[in-house]
């Protein structure tokens, strides 16, 4: 049975509310520098009318800090305690769909390969997700390229509950049943009527018709093409000459994982804890023997860009890329992701098809 | 979260350091475990590597050089590391002394192909103090319950000076023993050595192993494994009969923190250990 | 305008074919096509052929002094300026990081730049207010003059006058959004050392998580670091994904420096950085 | 419990500390608060000392310097004073209290004014208070 309920962008508070008393509500929120996930305090800071975040909602499940262990330097190993995060049930609301595909991505990373990472699965598995289709009366913003990588800009996929917007009224379909029973429960929520049915599921199809940035990408094939023209110095250096090699692009990115464990110790009390780190970071590499693989620009740009669209392919399939923009939108030099890829594209294999 | 929490270190003791090379800066230190259970967890093969974590410093991976068959205890020989970043782990395991406690996170990565090498006569070939893992690897196949899996076993060891080597004792009793051949060589003798003088390719080179039904298992600085891998190919071992073993920085040790791959494999999870014919399935970014 | 946007385009490409045809230089740093139009990215002409990928247009605000230091001494470079990033080229021969004879420096007098990001007008708030480079060897077009000259210190009025309860509580809230990525050190043209004092783990200096006590003590230290060294250019408010004002403070730090030693950074080549520079009759004022 | 400010000093080796060594000898009282940190010259001071020290709970920094002109190593302290004072300016900037930051040059045969700088200076910091802007939460 399909679940469709609406209300109005007026009564977002009040939705915001009924969620706040079930659990940690995380939506988007204006800030300074523009709109972020944060876990919300006040009802009323839940905002709808943006494009998409700064950063991206992975900052739930993989916060750029997490403790693992608090020591002290003056007592025995024994009496570290590990650090037992706070997870309640959390609602994450307003997720575009192209962020949405990338939980997917990294559960792959994170929980279905190798040994599995207990922060992100606890995370995971407190959270159910509202996605949020992209407005396509407006323009696509001109760093977006989702479309390249299959995703719709209303796809519901990976979603526990999806929305979307017509004018004031939001509707809200449940598309998993834990979504279901969710919906089911909350107050101040109206059935949708038949013609809204219909609006709804027009609006999703017609999502993969809203055109972004758009080349022909087989996860395969440009997984080969990378690794042709990997030592293609001339290739990286011309697309890294820009590159200022800071850590905009990884810390904004929805499918960048890596990480750094350090160690901080104030007053002999410590807590080890993981941060984000980037692979764009001189000292990412850096051995203690003072080795480093990747010194130069271009071949840390080429590790990133590499990494994305074949090393994890050839490790785990898909394409490590969402196509949201924002490593473009935010670079400060105007490094565009897409266009590389689109040389690259360009460069071969598209030619000898 | 401390159960099966893979970043979580388990308690170790410091019961004996051993100070391998004249220089000082290179020892060996046996761990006893705290906890008996994490004693039987600690399941492990000569080649994996572990974490060890000092809480207030940090954590750094170390080849394990005592082998499986060495009850009640692990061995590792840690370098005090620093050129360019002081390594704060290894100077802070210099300075503790025996009894002292500190976390051990592991077994980590592959082994050498144990069942691959069974059968097979083994060509051990290892420089300076990388020889850990292989120090590790003879040590497993000599024991008497392993000695009949593995056919010839060749070990050809070097080191800058003769005051350089590790594991003097046991050299000198392998050099006794008539089921292993024991070539080592040093860079530039003094008065007392009377071993062989030459470095490691040169050596390999005059002593030309096999390549009959043989394995030949590298480790050592980069230079020596650069000049090395092309002397085993021209004595006529195959790429996938070359084993050695890599480094890059490492923080979780399993595969999730992304700093230590080498194209698609991380070092970590998918290796240490390579054979030559995997490496060249790999990009040159290591 | 004296001059449009596209003679001076037309200007730059001209003189970047000549110096590379001629073989004067090897690599001309100027701007090229990002992804779009709006998005012009730094780009790197090595052959007479590239040439024509050069633009230049109100959104080529990077500092492309900032890669001079990428390349190793006696590589001989032509660079695009506009004026801060003039003065960038001049503290850095300065500070002998780049000779002046390795360099044809190409100014571009211009004013009216816009922000890519955010399509706002870069005038003296965020950048120095100056119209013309203050050093060049082929200047592109012609001098501005009869603009009207406001000071780049005008905008600290309103923060000088918040009292020192009202400033923390500021700098700790913009301060404390800092996510840590160091684009802004990796946009400065001044920040070229390698490791930077945050990434040494011998002395730590400061914690490496995203909290407020490391990022006071990064951010901190770095407006020290470019003390009397800060050109205001602005690259590092423009390059924050996060939008912190370093700049203000940035600002701040060099309208003290000049008021104190009477030196404004990288406008002349025979000066010396102020705080490797000292008068013997410095006022002790200084410290009160 | 009243409050007692913590104070670090840093005096450079020729003549701050060897003044604040006559002090000792000479008997001279002089609150406990200031521990005091020797380095060969004031122009060694790296300003992260000063915001470190800040950050790990010090109430006030005191440094301490030859006169101008009587370096040891005849420049040294004429650039610890130009730096010195932009670290004044920028802690000020910041929002920190500007009392809470002082140099001084203090001779070897000054252990007089050395005790008086401190007495003086401890006091100040006493009537600012804690200092809880810089200081890493524990």
């Amino acid at each position: 049975m399909l679940v469709l309920k609406k209300t109005t962008i007026d009564k977002l508070p009040e939705l915001a509310a009924c969620l706040m008393e079930k659990g940690t509500l995380v939506a988007p929120v204006k800030e300074a520098g523009g709109f972020n996930f944060r876990a919300i305090t006040d009802a009323a800071q839940v905002d709808l009318i943006f494009h998409n975040t700064i950063l991206s909602p992975k900052t739930v499940f993989f916060p750029q800090t997490e403790d693992f262990v608090r020591y002290s330097v003056y007592q025995p190993i024994l009496e570290a305690k590990p650090v037992e995060p706070e997870i309640r049930p959390t609602f994450l609301f307003g997720v575009r769909p192209c962020d949405v595909k990338s939980f997917e991505i990294m559960d792959i990373h994170f929980t279905r390969t190798g040994v599995p990472d207990p922060y992100w699965r606890k995370r995971r598995d407190a959270t159910i997700i509202f996605g949020f289709a992209f407005d396509t009366s407006e323009e696509a913003d001109p760093a977006e390229f989702y479309h390249t990588l299959g995703i719709g800009a209303a796809d519901p996929d990976g979603s526990d509950v999806f929305m979307l917007r017509r004018d004031d009224v939001l509707f809200l379909k449940a598309v998993s049943p834990r979504g279901e029973n969710l919906l089911g429960g909350l107050a101040g929520l109206t059935d949708a009527a038949p013609d809204e049915r219909k609006y709804f599921d027009d609006y999703i199809a017609q999502g993969h018709d809203y055109k972004t940035r758009y080349t022909c990408v087989d996860a395969e094939a440009i997984a080969k093409e990378f690794e042709a023209i990997f030592h293609n110095t001339d290739f990286w250096t011309k697309v890294s000459n820009a590159c200022l090699s800071c850590g905009i692009c990884t810390f904004v990115c929805p499918t960048c994982y890596c990480f750094d464990i350090c160690d901080e110790t104030q007053f002999g009390q410590g807590v080890r804890r993981r941060v984000w780190d980037a692979c764009m970071f001189t000292d990412f590499t850096l051995e203690a023997s003072g080795h480093n693989p990747r010194t130069q620009v271009y071949q840390r740009l080429r590790q990133k860009i590499c990494h994305k669209y074949s090393f994890h392919i050839r490790k785990y399939g898909p394409i490590s890329c969402v196509g949201c923009g924002r490593c473009t939108r935010y670079c400060p030099v105007n490094i565009d992701i897409f266009s590389i890829v689109e040389q690259a594209v360009q460069a071969k294999w598209y030619k000898r098809m | 979260m401390s159960e099966n929490n893979p970043y979580i270190p388990m308690p170790v003791e410091i019961s004996k350091i051993i100070d391998e090379v004249d220089t000082h800066d290179i020892k060996t230190f046996r761990f006893t475990f705290v906890n008996k259970d994490d004693e039987q967890k600690f399941v492990y093969l000569p080649g994996q590597f572990a974490e060890l974590s000092i809480y207030g410093k940090g954590e750094s991976p170390i080849g394990i050089a005592s082998a499986p068959t060495d009850a009640g205890y692990v061995e590792f020989t840690v370098q005090r590391a620093g050129a360019i970043l002081p390594g704060l782990v290894t100077s802070a395991l210099h300075d503790m002394d025996e009894g002292g406690r500190i976390g051990l996170r592991g077994p980590l990565g592959h082994s050498w192909p144990i069942e691959f090498l069974e059968k097979k006569n083994i060509v051990v070939v290892g420089g300076g103090f990388a020889f850990t893992t292989l120090r590790s690897l003879v040590k497993y196949m000599l024991h008497k319950d392993n000695r009949s899996r593995f056919g010839d076993i060749t070990v050809i060891y070097g080191a800058r000076t003769p005051g350089l080597l590790c594991y003097k004792d046991e050299l000198a009793a392998w050099e006794k023993r008539s089921d292993i051949k024991t070539i080592i060589t040093v860079d530039k003798g003094n008065e007392t050595w009377t071993g062989r003088e030459g470095f490691v390719p040169a050596v390999c080179k005059d002593v030309a192993p096999s390549p009959e039904n043989a394995v030949a298992v590298i480790c050592g600085p980069p230079v020596m494994i650069k000049f090395t891998l092309p002397v085993f190919f021209e004595l006529g071992f195959s790429k996938e009969n070359i084993l050695t073993s890599l480094e890059m920085r490492m923080k979780c040790g399993i595969g999730k923190c992304g700093r230590c791959n080498v194209g698609y494999k991380y070092v970590c999870s998918d290796g240490p250990v390579f054979s030559l014919a995997e490496l060249e399935d790999l990009p040159r970014d290591f | 305008m004296a001059i449009s946007f596209e003679q001076i385009e037309q200007h730059l490409k001209t003189e970047a074919l000549k110096l590379l045809e001629s073989g004067k230089v090897i690599l001309v740093l100027a701007y090229g096509r990002g992804y779009d139009a709006n998005h012009p990215m730094p780009y790197v002409a090595k052959h007479p052929s590239d040439v024509d990928n050069i633009v230049f247009n109100e959104y080529c605000t990077a500092n492309l002094a900032r890669y001079l230091t990428r390349y190793p001494r006696r590589t001989k470079i032509a660079i695009a300026v506009k004026a801060a990033d003039s003065r960038a080229v001049v503290q850095l021969i300065q500070e002998d990081k780049v000779c002046r004879e390795d360099l044809v420096v190409l100014g571009i007098p211009v004013y009216g730049m816009k922000n890519f990001k955010t399509g706002e007008v870069i005038d003296s708030k965020t950048t120095g207010g100056l119209y013309n480079p203050v050093l060049y060897d082929i200047l592109l077009g012609e001098e501005v003059h009869g603009q009207p000259v406001s000071s780049p210190y005008d905008v600290l009025a309103a923060y000088e006058a918040m009292d020192k309860e009202e400033r923390w509580a500021f700098w700790q809230r913009e301060l404390g959004r800092c996510i840590r990525c160091y684009a802004c050190r990796k946009a400065c043209p001044m920040c070229y050392c390698d490791p930077c004092f945050i990434d040494q783990n011998k002395p730590k200096w400061g914690e490496k998580s995203p909290e407020s006590p490391g990022n006071l003590m990064y951010h901190l230290t770095r407006f020290h670091h470019l003390a009397g060294r800060c050109i205001d250019c602005g690259e590092c408010s423009r390059a924050c994904p996060v939008d912190i004002p370093l700049y203000l403070f940035h600002k701040k730090v060099a309208k003290d420096c000049e008021e104190m030693f009477g030196q404004a950074a990288g406008m002349s080549i025979g000066d010396k950085p102020v705080l490797v520079n000292f008068r013997v009759d410095d006022s002790d004022k200084i410290l009160e | 419990m009243s409050f007692e400010p913590k104070i670090l000093g840093i005096a450079c080796n020729w003549c701050t500390y060897t003044g604040a060594d006559l002090a000792g000898t000479t008997r001279l009282q002089y609150p406990q608060n200031i521990r005091v940190v020797r380095v060969m010259c004031s122009s060694r001071i790296n300003p992260s000392f000063i915001f470190r020290a800040f950050q790990l709970g010090a109430d006030g920094v005191l440094i301490g310097g030859c006169h101008p002109g009587d370096c040891h190593y005849n420049t040294g302290n004429l650039y610890a004073r130009r730096r010195l004072a932009v670290t004044k300016k920028i802690l000020e900037f910041s929002g920190m209290e500007p009392g809470r930051f002082r140099v001084e040059w203090i001779s070897a045969s000054e252990g007089n004014r050395f005790a008086e700088v401190v007495r003086e200076f401890t006091e100040q910091i006493r009537d600012l208070g804690p200092q809880t802007k810089f200081k890493i939460s524990q």
